[in-house]
């Protein structure tokens, strides 16, 4: 069973050299951390930033310089800046290569729900709408089940949608588990410890189980 | 050149009533124009339309507008920040339009630009696509749904800038910029509050963010706090 | 008679303080060295400028500076450049006042050609077309007759069109002449020393007259 | 940070096939890619559709891969300077779509916004509106008729900037900008050839026109004329 960070850690995994990847709010955030050197990506923020860096040092904190989380950041050597409508034009555009977000169900032909719980939790979509309408590559870090037990892979979503048919990859703290082009998951992979029956268990959508089922590679 | 300076917030807000909709730039309490939301609490017009990315927090940004209960309705992407806010919200007293981040930035774009409409792919087939036009078009080699989407016209539009000039240009300062050049050019009327006035000619001509056609009037904020909604710093090793 | 520059000076008197202008090429460029002082306006260059200044003294030329007709051109204090885009952005939204172009043929419901003669002169509509879209306030500067001494205020013009029902006067080296909003010219003033009735033999389209026909002031 | 230099214009459009559709950036004579379009004779490819707001003067710009009859087709808003085009046009060996300079920007522009169509009342009730999708819209207060423009998505972009930088970003100096960042975009590859190469983090980053993610290649041209189309000066007093 992963951590959060060993959850990013295996996002990591799947960025690719020259590649521009938009990361979500929480664990997505963390995947910055564990880029293999060598790498060479970008970071997309949606409030307007190319080649975003680390946190800034104590006391360097600059009010103008946050990411889409709001949280203060740095600029890496050969980044950009520019306004809301040239960064959302260049992520219909595809021009993002990658973007990894949270979730908070994924259903088995690929719909996601992350903006809303009626009556309940209304914070608002921000760019996720945008996002997962338009990426070529979507993967979602998220748990396999929430905080009541059930499972998050579902057959369709019960929570208002974000996006249909959008997703391609979940890395849950169980497993890595994809979406078949014609509808049903299916698992890749097992976190370390982690049995294919305790997977099947937690994921309520079909799940296709195809012969011997690997340990994740973290490190 | 055209002279677009006024004195202050009050006299460019002067004609700003009750009822209006006003787009305000900032993304977060980053590039908000702090001055101007100050001379609103102040005047105390009431049952506007916001259209804002953000609603501010508790105690600042579009926040001190809504203890004061001067917001009729907001139009935001994302509102997670504010206790005040989603209970005005919960409670019904006040109407949220929920929409994509990208689909506000483009609708404002829109305005500046004169396009009437526009063609977003965000939102289709959730509860954001009811009662809109759906058009299947082929565009990057795949062929999919988007929506179409209307130009905002607001009365005003209200931004931040860093520096500005009589002329009405503005340059923005890193990720202050944001929404606020797309919310400036959309303004039937465009007040600009800028950090620093410079004179006319000091900014490079093809170094502006807003060329000043589209502001109407310009003024020097008196301060500006700058607050800082998620401190996160890493430690010197 | 109006000779060239004459026609500039009658049209700089249309341009009030405050404006945003776009000028055209040909006598449309001569405006700007009539603006009378005090009147302060900003001119607009479609391929890219606001607040464009006089030629440059010679020697102080920069291929990097031109006007929409590709001459060398100057800056003033708080003028700004922008991409195409956003320069057709802010004529389609309007936020130039008044466009002052040449034209081949107008006609009495405002139409106007100014681009093409099929099988002869195809030079392309240029701005010309997104220009008399949508600004608010056109003016058309032209000669009255062209060179065979065919009127070229006409019924229905015969070339191909730019834009329909969009030019509100017409200045010519004989006559000031309106577009009424329900269709037909409109004789507003003489040049001097030109009467009436020439300016009647001149206009093919119907031409209303009423009452005393004043002269131009033209300085 | 992504690497994007190339080490040479030949190097860069390596891939350019014949029958591509290409956009090119430039205002007349103003801001072309200089030693992109000498590659581009150099090479020999034909039967290329350029999209590009003017064909350049007899022998130099555009009008030089007109006249080794490289062009199959141009989509151009003004042609005006240009006799060799003019008699190619006539004689009917080279195919022109003349449309509306605004159209040719947003149709660009779309591309890189990634907009499938725009709305523009460029053109309505004339010879350009011809088979194209017609719709009214209210804007600013009036009701008037659109066209239905579709983004451009030609296979190449190439543009010339001022400075540049290995990620890609780029800045235009003054009236060279005009249509160069619509241009570089729209690109399925983009090229852009900088009169100066400067080391990344030089460039300020909120005040890059282009940033790196719309261009592909980038490399430092050769050597470049500038020549002026209409040098228009006035005398000292």
């Amino acid at each position: 069973m992963l951590d959060k960070n060993a959850i990013a850690k295996r996002i990591a995994r799947e960025v690719k050299d020259g590649m521009y990847v938009n990361l979500g709010i929480g664990i997505p955030t963390l995947v910055a951390n564990y880029i293999p050197k060598g790498i060479n990506v970008e970071l997309q923020s949606e409030n307007g930033i190319l080649g975003m860096g680390p946190f800034p040092f104590e006391g360097e904190e600059d009010p103008d310089l946050i990411n889409a989380g709001k949280q203060t950041v740095t600029l890496l050597p050969g980044s950009s800046i520019f306004d809301s409508a040239m960064s959302f034009g260049m992520i219909r555009a595809q021009k993002v290569d990658l973007t990894i977000l949270g979730a908070m169900e994924v259903s088995e032909n690929g719909d996601i729900a992350n903006w809303k719980i009626p009556g309940k939790m209304v914070k608002g979509m921000g760019g996720a709408m945008d996002l997962v309408a338009s990426a070529k590559n979507i993967i979602v870090a998220m748990q396999h089940v929430n905080k009541a037990g059930e499972s998050k892979l579902l057959p369709k979503c019960s929570l208002p949608i974000t996006g249909l048919r959008c997703i391609k990859r979940i890395v849950t703290e169980l497993a890595v588990v994809d979406v078949l082009p014609q509808g049903g998951f299916k698992l890749i992979e097992r976190a370390p410890g982690v049995s294919v029956e305790e997977i099947i268990k937690a994921t309520a959508g079909k799940l296709l189980v195809e012969g011997d089922i690997p340990e994740m590679v973290i490190d | 050149m055209i002279n677009k300076t006024v004195k202050s917030a009050e006299e460019a807000i002067k004609d700003l009533h009750d009822g209006m909709t006003i787009a305000l730039g900032g993304f977060g309490l980053c590039g908000i124009p702090e001055n101007c939301i100050a001379a609103l609490v102040k005047k105390g017009v009431k049952n506007l339309t916001c259209i804002s990315n953000n609603a501010g927090v508790d105690d600042f940004g579009l926040g001190l507008l809504l203890q004061g209960k001067q917001i009729k309705k907001m139009i935001s992407s994302y509102v997670g920040e504010n206790a005040e806010f989603e209970r005005q919200m919960l409670s019904g007293e006040l109407i949220v339009d929920l929409i994509p981040q990208g689909t506000l930035a483009t609708r404002l774009m829109a305005a500046g630009y004169g396009m009437p409409a526009i063609f977003t792919p965000a939102g289709v087939g959730t509860e954001v696509a009811e009662g809109k036009e759906v058009r299947r078009f082929k565009y990057n080699g795949v062929e999919k749904d988007y929506l179409m989407e209307y130009a905002f016209e607001p009365d005003f539009a209200i931004v931040k800038a860093w520096k500005g000039d009589a002329a009405g240009n503005l340059v923005f300062r890193l990720t202050a910029r944001n929404f606020s050049p797309l919310v400036a050019m959309s303004g039937k009327i465009t007040v600009a509050e800028v950090e620093q006035m410079v004179e006319p000619g000091e900014l490079q001509a093809d170094q502006i963010h807003v060329p000043g056609i589209y502001v109407h009037r310009i003024f020097q904020g008196q301060k500006y706090e700058k607050r800082i909604e998620q401190r996160t710093v890493r430690k010197k090793m």
